[in-house]
């Protein structure tokens, strides 16, 4: 059951994924976009991640999608007309490149070995179950990622400041 | 007493060069301290070597001074070795010298580097006290660079004149290449006998070398060419007679009686080495031979009267180098002393002839040379006490009984020919010698002829003005005469009852070399056939210039006809100096510039490796920027493609 | 046990962001395309964090967090290019040139 | 003295003192103001000088051991120290910087008119960068300093220098650090190699040198990496061809510091490290034979070029190239007078040479011009000046009596019997040194005086006279009375002779039976 759930999802997203790259109108690609990002937050959920599924949903579908709607109707960029793709050249190259990217990535899959696997199975299960879906996720965070936690934030800050500056008409 | 001798010229040199720039009016000052320090530095010598002579000792009277290079084996002490050489030396050096110094304050009167001058004169006096008295090689090495560097700096006295700055780098550059020599010498000795003590090294000496080895004759050769360097012998001598752009005095004193001289020094301080290394002695006396005829030869056609002088003084350090070349020691300091006595008198007998001349040219400012021979004439009218003292020393170079050259000459010649029984190049030598010595009193001749007899060419307004020098500096000349005319009682031949003085007081200084040398004995109707052929020679010599030489049919410098043929040749100094520049100066020129400057430095390294290495990165550089499309989806391309490669890495 | 099937769809979702990259010319869709690309590595992350304890998850949360601050500068910079320039399109853009 | 100097436990503090003032020095001449500036730095410079003074008496002459160590842990978990200490070859470079330094600043008062202060500030940094290299004694301190008086140097030149300066220095800068980075990984290998074998990774320098046998085959290509660094920065022929762009584009007192200092670092790192760690590789017969003819090759070479130069301060440089040949031929002889030879030469080309560039420098003030054929006949202006510059000149060509003579003699005597014919060669560089000099002197101060120019040329200053006769008081000093420094010297000159020789199988020559070693290596801390 929750296999089919799963394949059924990946089956989405790939798809979505597949138009995203391939719609010449940027809205539309946005919304395939979305679309394979709820896609994958049905997956983090078939995979024990419920707090990082509701992050991807709030944050990435949400937040980060909504900014780049915004972009694209603020650039006026909806109603293109021609085409960016690229030549035939290009898209050959990109191909022949994108298979060897997954051929790759297919091999370092198996030479990942099986062995290396150290929860039982449900073990992720069962501490979402006993301690809620955020206190895993928050316990580590908070304690041997602290200071990569901190770093984070001062980089947003760092970014927010950055996008005022670079965006500024007057500067 | 003997650092005071030494000390005292220093100090001379420090406060006349302290009035050099603040005080260069203080010409009195200047003249009371620079002849003041020679005369008090001559007065502690001569109660130094005084004491020498009263004590009873056999090893000489070491100065240790302080410590100059102690480095593990080899310890250098600055120290001073008083013995009857440089007793000799002493006297002839701070004697001759003060002389000098008196004659100095009227010929450079009215200089305008008065003081400088006399910093100058003071140092080298005290550099040549240092090299004479030096107890090891590298404290003489000081006093023999020394002398060299006051060399340098008083011929390019009056260095306004690129042609007399230029003589004297000739000289100091010269001189260098005999240093060369001496440096390398030093070396072998050092690893040699573990020492540069003169006493250690004369004593290990005969157990260090093989007597005719390699080694030591070497080594010997190498402190020849030390001598030929400073003394100006063939193939360096050329730089003497430019030397003579120097202020007349300096001439004198350096030039002729004593910086000279210092290679005879040298080789009468290191006899037993080179009584060890026969083949080093028959090289240095025929080189000495050699050059006193060649010398002579030149000196023949001269016009300069200093230059005639300066061939001269060339020729008679070639006698000197015959008799320490041959073994006899004593024979050449002999020589060297009477050499001193009239070498320096005809010097400044020239220079105040010179002066004179000078001072007519200047009044009625005509630009005629004041040294060319050809130009005076019948002087003796105008200077009668010089052109008498003159006619003393010319007498006594050209070997006229009794005087002092005809002793000290013909005591080298008969050594020379008491040694042709072991080898038949000594009578070579001899010959040559005796070649030289006829034409010394020819050139000489002619010198004192041009010079003092016949009309008066100077000219007929300058005649007005020739007088007599100051007795500031007759005074000098007179005294000299003195020392040219009886110096030969020093040490009279052994035929003559008394003979031998010098001989004898030298012999502790030259006993250790005599186990190495042939025994030379002339019998007494030998030695006096020999004296009565070098009477005969000099006498051969006078007639013919007085025969030959014309005075009367002499025109002025600026009327003579150009010369021709040999005498073109010898006026020229055939030409070597030409020769030098072609083969010798020019070519290292044009080496360092063009070869190693311009192509091996700026081309092959900077060029080719530095530039080229720069142009490969930067050839590097540009193939890198050809990727640098400014494109993103290039870089995304390639950036994929190094991901790819990264990834295969990790899959193994 | 979706561990491989999860590692699978994230690698053909990952090429697929790679290729989007590749033939895409207009500098949002890349942009989106990247997007893409992290998000299949976010689906990496979490699928081997069932396996191997929750510090998967915090890299996802911290990818999360420089994909947002990425956005924030990125569409600055779109924003200042297209300002200057009027256009998108990456082939026109060679202000990297050196 | 010494009495005073132990109450007031100078030994202590001392090398703490003299690497730390230069640089509170240059925080002060930064902070305060440009027209101050250089007063202050000269305060600062003879503080320093003062301070290192005491090194002379406090130092025992008696032991080859490293004295006034100073010792912190850096970064132990890679066995780096902050360690520092002198010995006999040090002492003189350290005091030779600290002499030079106060007079260096005291000469470029009227020659640096813009942005004084960065420019005694760096002059100050770099104070503490040429000391650091001479009193390191761990190998990744030692790096640290080489690369960091590099950088004041870089900005010196290439900021107050002449109209080709970048080029220059960019050239100065490249050479440099080209040689600087091989030997940066000869010493990372030799950390690792020595680490593995003993299990103790450190860079301490004894620590390195107590256990050189083990680098094995490493040896030679280490030592060539070691090489190539010093080679450039001595430099050795052929690696010159940075030296006379650098020194003419310079600023004096840039010159001066290069001639004076830099290019002992060259010297003093042979004799410090590439012999002492690689003797088999240094005295191999091959490598001993290329390296004596490269030194002899380098005299010759640099004499015969400097007599062809146009611009004074080039010749001077090329006269570099000749003079430390004659240091690198007294190194590679290896023995006691060959080496305490080549360190006296050392000092006194930083004497005579600094001299000679501060006097170049004040022909540029006064002229503007650097072309030798533009003076001519200045003595008659200038006797003061050409007083001195005969004297400094003379001293370059080794006159007896001059400091010049005691280091080659010292050199060639000592070279002599182990190499009689390259030192052979290498002797007629006297001759040749006194050609270029010579000709130079003519050409400068005799002769007619006839450029118009030249005639209202001033006299030597009283700062300038200040400057130089400090220089000319050791040009004499050392000419007559080395004993002191040689004395100072002898006993860790020894021990190098004896530490390289006795690690090879046969002994040589020149060294007796007696000499044993004086003083041993000791373990590390």
């Amino acid at each position: 059951m929750l296999e089919a759930v799963f394949w059924a999802n990946a089956g989405i997203a790939i798809v979505s994924a597949l138009a995203c790259i391939t719609r010449r109108s940027p809205v539309a690609s946005a919304l395939w976009l979305i679309m394979t990002l709820f896609a994958t937050a049905v997956m983090f959920v078939l995979l024990d991640a419920h707090f990082i599924a509701v992050l991807q949903v709030m944050v990435y579908s949400g937040a980060i999608m909504v900014l780049f709607l915004f972009v694209i109707m603020l650039l006026n960029l909806g109603d293109q007309s021609a085409t960016d793709m690229k030549g035939w050249f290009g898209r050959v190259v990109g191909l022949a490149l994108g298979v060897f990217v997954m051929v790759e990535l297919w091999v370092i899959t198996k030479v990942v070995p099986v062995d290396q696997i150290r929860l039982p199975a449900g073990e992720l299960n069962r501490m979402t179950v006993d301690e809620g879906a955020i206190a895993p996720v928050a316990q580590v965070l908070y304690t041997t990622y602290l200071l990569p936690f901190l770093l984070t934030a001062i980089l947003l800050l760092a970014a927010i400041a950055g996008a005022v500056v670079l965006a500024k008409r007057e500067v | 007493m003997i650092w005071l001798a030494v000390l005292l010229p220093f100090l001379g040199f420090l406060v006349n060069g302290w009035l050099s720039f603040f005080r260069p009016d203080a010409k009195r000052a200047v003249s009371v301290i620079g002849v003041g320090v020679l005369v008090a530095s001559f007065i502690s010598a001569l109660a130094g070597v005084v004491g020498l002579a009263g004590a009873v000792h056999d090893a000489p009277y070491i100065v240790h001074m302080w410590s100059w290079m102690p480095v593990g084996e080899l310890q250098v002490d600055l120290a001073f070795q008083v013995d009857e050489l440089s007793a000799v030396m002493l006297m002839v050096v701070t004697g001759v010298g003060a002389l000098i110094h008196v004659f100095s304050v009227g010929y450079m009167r009215e200089d305008r580097s008065y003081p400088r001058y006399f910093a100058y004169l003071n140092l080298f006096v005290f550099f040549m006290l240092v090299l004479i008295l030096g107890a090891n090689f590298p404290v003489l090495f000081i006093g023999w660079e020394g002398v060299g560097l006051c060399s340098y700096l008083l011929i390019g006295f009056w260095f306004d004149d690129e042609a007399k700055a230029t003589a004297g780098k000739k000289a100091f550059i010269m001189n260098r290449i005999g240093d060369f020599g001496l440096l390398l010498a030093m070396f072998m000795i050092f690893r040699a006998v573990g020492s540069l003590d003169f006493l250690e090294v004369f004593d290990a000496a005969p157990a260090a070398f093989v007597t005719n080895g390699p080694e030591i004759t070497l080594i010997t050769l190498l402190l020849f060419l030390g001598c030929i360097g400073k003394s100006a012998q063939i193939p360096l001598y050329t730089w003497l007679p430019d030397a003579m752009a120097g202020p007349t005095p300096v001439s004198a004193l350096i030039h002729a009686a004593t910086m000279v001289t210092a290679g005879v020094y040298l080789i009468a301080r290191t006899n037993i080495l080179f009584a060890m290394a026969p083949v080093s002695g028959a090289v240095v006396a025929l080189v000495g031979a050699v050059t006193a005829l060649f010398a002579a030869t030149i000196a023949l056609k001269q016009w300069d009267i200093k230059k005639v002088l300066a061939y001269s003084t060339v020729s008679q350090l070639g006698f000197m180098f015959v008799a320490v070349g041959v073994g006899a020691y004593a024979a050449g300091i002999f020589h060297l002393v009477t050499h001193a006595f009239f070498k320096a008198l005809l010097f400044l007998g020239a220079g105040s002839v010179i002066h004179v001349m000078h001072h007519a040219y200047h009044h009625t400012h005509s630009g005629e040379d004041a040294q060319d021979m050809r130009n005076m004439g019948g002087l003796r009218k105008f200077m009668p006490w010089t052109a008498a003292v003159m006619w003393v020393a010319t007498l006594a170079i050209a070997g006229v009984p009794g005087l002092s050259g005809f002793f000290s000459k013909d005591q080298i010649l008969a050594e020379a020919f008491a040694r042709g029984q072991g080898a038949f190049l000594f009578y070579v030598i001899w010959a040559l010698g005796a070649v030289a010595a006829l034409l010394t009193a020819f050139y000489m001749t002619r010198l004192m002829l041009y010079t003092f007899h016949g009309p008066n060419r100077t000219g007929e307004a300058e005649a007005k003005q020739l007088h007599e020098a100051p007795w500031v500096m007759t005074g000098p000349l007179v005294v000299l005469a003195a020392g040219s005319a009886l110096g030969g009682f020093l040490n009279l031949p052994h035929v003559l009852p008394g003979a031998g003085w010098l001989e004898h007081w030298l012999k502790p200084v030259t006993e250790g070399s005599v186990p190495y040398l042939s025994e030379a004995h002339l019998s007494a109707g030998l030695e006096w056939r020999l004296m009565g052929l070098a009477t005969l020679i000099a006498a051969a010599g006078m007639i013919a210039a007085w025969y030959f030489l014309k005075p009367d049919r002499l025109g002025a410098a600026k009327a003579a006809p150009a010369e021709a043929g040999v005498q073109r040749v010898l006026l020229n100094n055939y030409y070597v100096d030409e020769l030098y520049n072609t083969l010798i100066v020019r070519p290292t020129d044009w080496v360092s510039r063009k070869v190693l400057w311009r192509i091996i430095d700026m081309g092959a390294i900077d060029g080719a490796v530095v530039h080229g290495a720069a142009k490969v990165s930067r050839l590097l550089g540009w193939i890198g920027t050809r990727f640098q499309t400014g494109n993103l989806g290039t870089y995304v391309v390639l950036f994929v493609i190094g991901v790819l490669f990264v990834l295969s890495a990790v899959a193994g | 046990m979706l561990l491989g099937p999860a590692l699978g769809v994230s690698a053909i979702l990952f090429s697929i962001g790679v290729l989007g990259v590749l033939i895409r010319r207009n500098a949002i869709i890349i942009f989106m395309c990247v997007e893409l690309m992290l998000n299949a590595v976010n689906l990496s992350f979490v699928a081997l964090a069932q396996q191997l304890g929750t510090d998967g998850q915090v890299f996802v949360f911290f990818v999360m967090t420089v994909a947002a601050a990425e956005a924030a500068v990125g569409f600055a910079i779109i924003i200042a290019i297209y300002r200057h320039k009027e256009t998108l399109d990456l082939q026109n853009l060679n202000l990297l040139r050196g | 003295m010494s009495g005073f100097l132990a109450s007031i436990g100078y030994g202590q503090w001392v090398l703490e003192a003299i690497m730390i003032v230069p640089l509170l020095g240059a925080l002060i001449v930064m902070m305060g103001p440009s027209a101050q500036a250089k007063k202050i730095a000269l305060g600062v410079a003879l503080v320093e000088f003062v301070l290192s003074l005491g090194l002379w008496w406090a130092f025992d002459q008696g032991t080859a051991l490293m004295q006034f160590e100073v010792y912190h842990e850096w970064i132990p978990a890679w066995g780096i120290a902050y360690h520092l200490g002198i010995d006999g070859i040090s002492l003189f470079m350290v005091l030779l910087t600290t002499f030079m330094m106060p007079l260096t600043i005291l000469g470029s008062w009227n020659y640096i008119k813009e942005r004084e202060g960065p420019f005694y500030a760096l002059m100050l940094v770099l104070t503490t960068g040429m000391l650091g290299v001479f009193v390191a004694l761990d190998m990744f301190l030692f790096y640290v300093f080489w690369e960091i008086m590099l950088i004041p140097m870089y900005f010196i030149i290439g900021v107050w220098g002449g109209a080709r300066r970048i080029y220059a220095t960019i050239k100065f800068f490249v050479f440099t650090f080209f040689g600087s980075l091989l030997m940066l990984v000869a010493i990372l290998v030799m950390y690792y190699v020595v680490g593995r074998e003993t299990g103790e990774y450190s860079f301490s320098y004894r620590h390195l040198l107590n256990n050189t046998q083990y680098l094995g085959q490493w040896a030679f290509w280490l030592f060539g990496a070691f090489f190539l660094a010093f080679a450039i920065k001595v430099p050795m022929f052929p690696f010159h061809t940075w030296l006379p762009d650098a020194h003419v584009e310079a600023p004096t007192p840039g010159s001066v510091i290069l001639a004076g200092i830099l290019l002992k670092m060259g010297a003093y790192g042979f004799l410090r490290f590439a012999v002492p760690f690689f003797p088999h590789v240094a005295l191999d017969p091959t490598v001993a034979t290329i390296v004596v003819t490269l030194a002899v090759v380098g005299i010759i070479y640099g004499a015969l070029v400097a007599l062809v130069q146009p611009d004074f301060k080039k010749l001077i440089a090329y006269s570099s190239v000749s003079h430390l040949g004659f240091v690198m031929l007294g190194i590679w002889a290896l023995t006691l007078q060959s080496i305490q030879g080549a360190i006296v030469i050392m000092i006194n080309h930083g004497i005579s040479t600094g001299a000679l560039f501060f006097m170049a420098g004040m022909m540029y003030e006064r002229r503007h011009t650097r072309e030798i054929a533009d003076f001519g006949g200045i003595a008659r202006v200038v006797p003061a000046f050409a007083a001195v510059l005969t004297l400094v000149a003379l001293s370059s060509i080794g006159l007896p009596g001059t400091n010049g003579f005691v280091g080659e003699f010292l050199v060639l005597i000592g070279s002599f019997s182990q190499y009689p014919v390259a030192t052979a060669i290498a002797t007629t560089g006297v001759i040749f040194a006194a050609m270029y000099i010579l000709l130079a002197l003519q050409r400068i101060l005799f002769g007619k005086l006839d450029n118009p120019a030249n005639k209202k040329m001033q006299d030597l200053s009283i700062r300038e006279l200040f400057v130089l006769g400090p220089l000319v008081v050791c040009i004499v000093w050392i000419g007559l009375y080395p004993a002191p420094i040689l004395r100072r010297v002898e006993v860790s000159a020894q021990a190098l002779v004896t530490q390289v020789r006795g690690q090879l199988p046969v002994q040589a020559k020149a060294i007796p039976e007696e000499q044993q070693p004086l003083g041993k290596f000791g373990d590390d801390k």
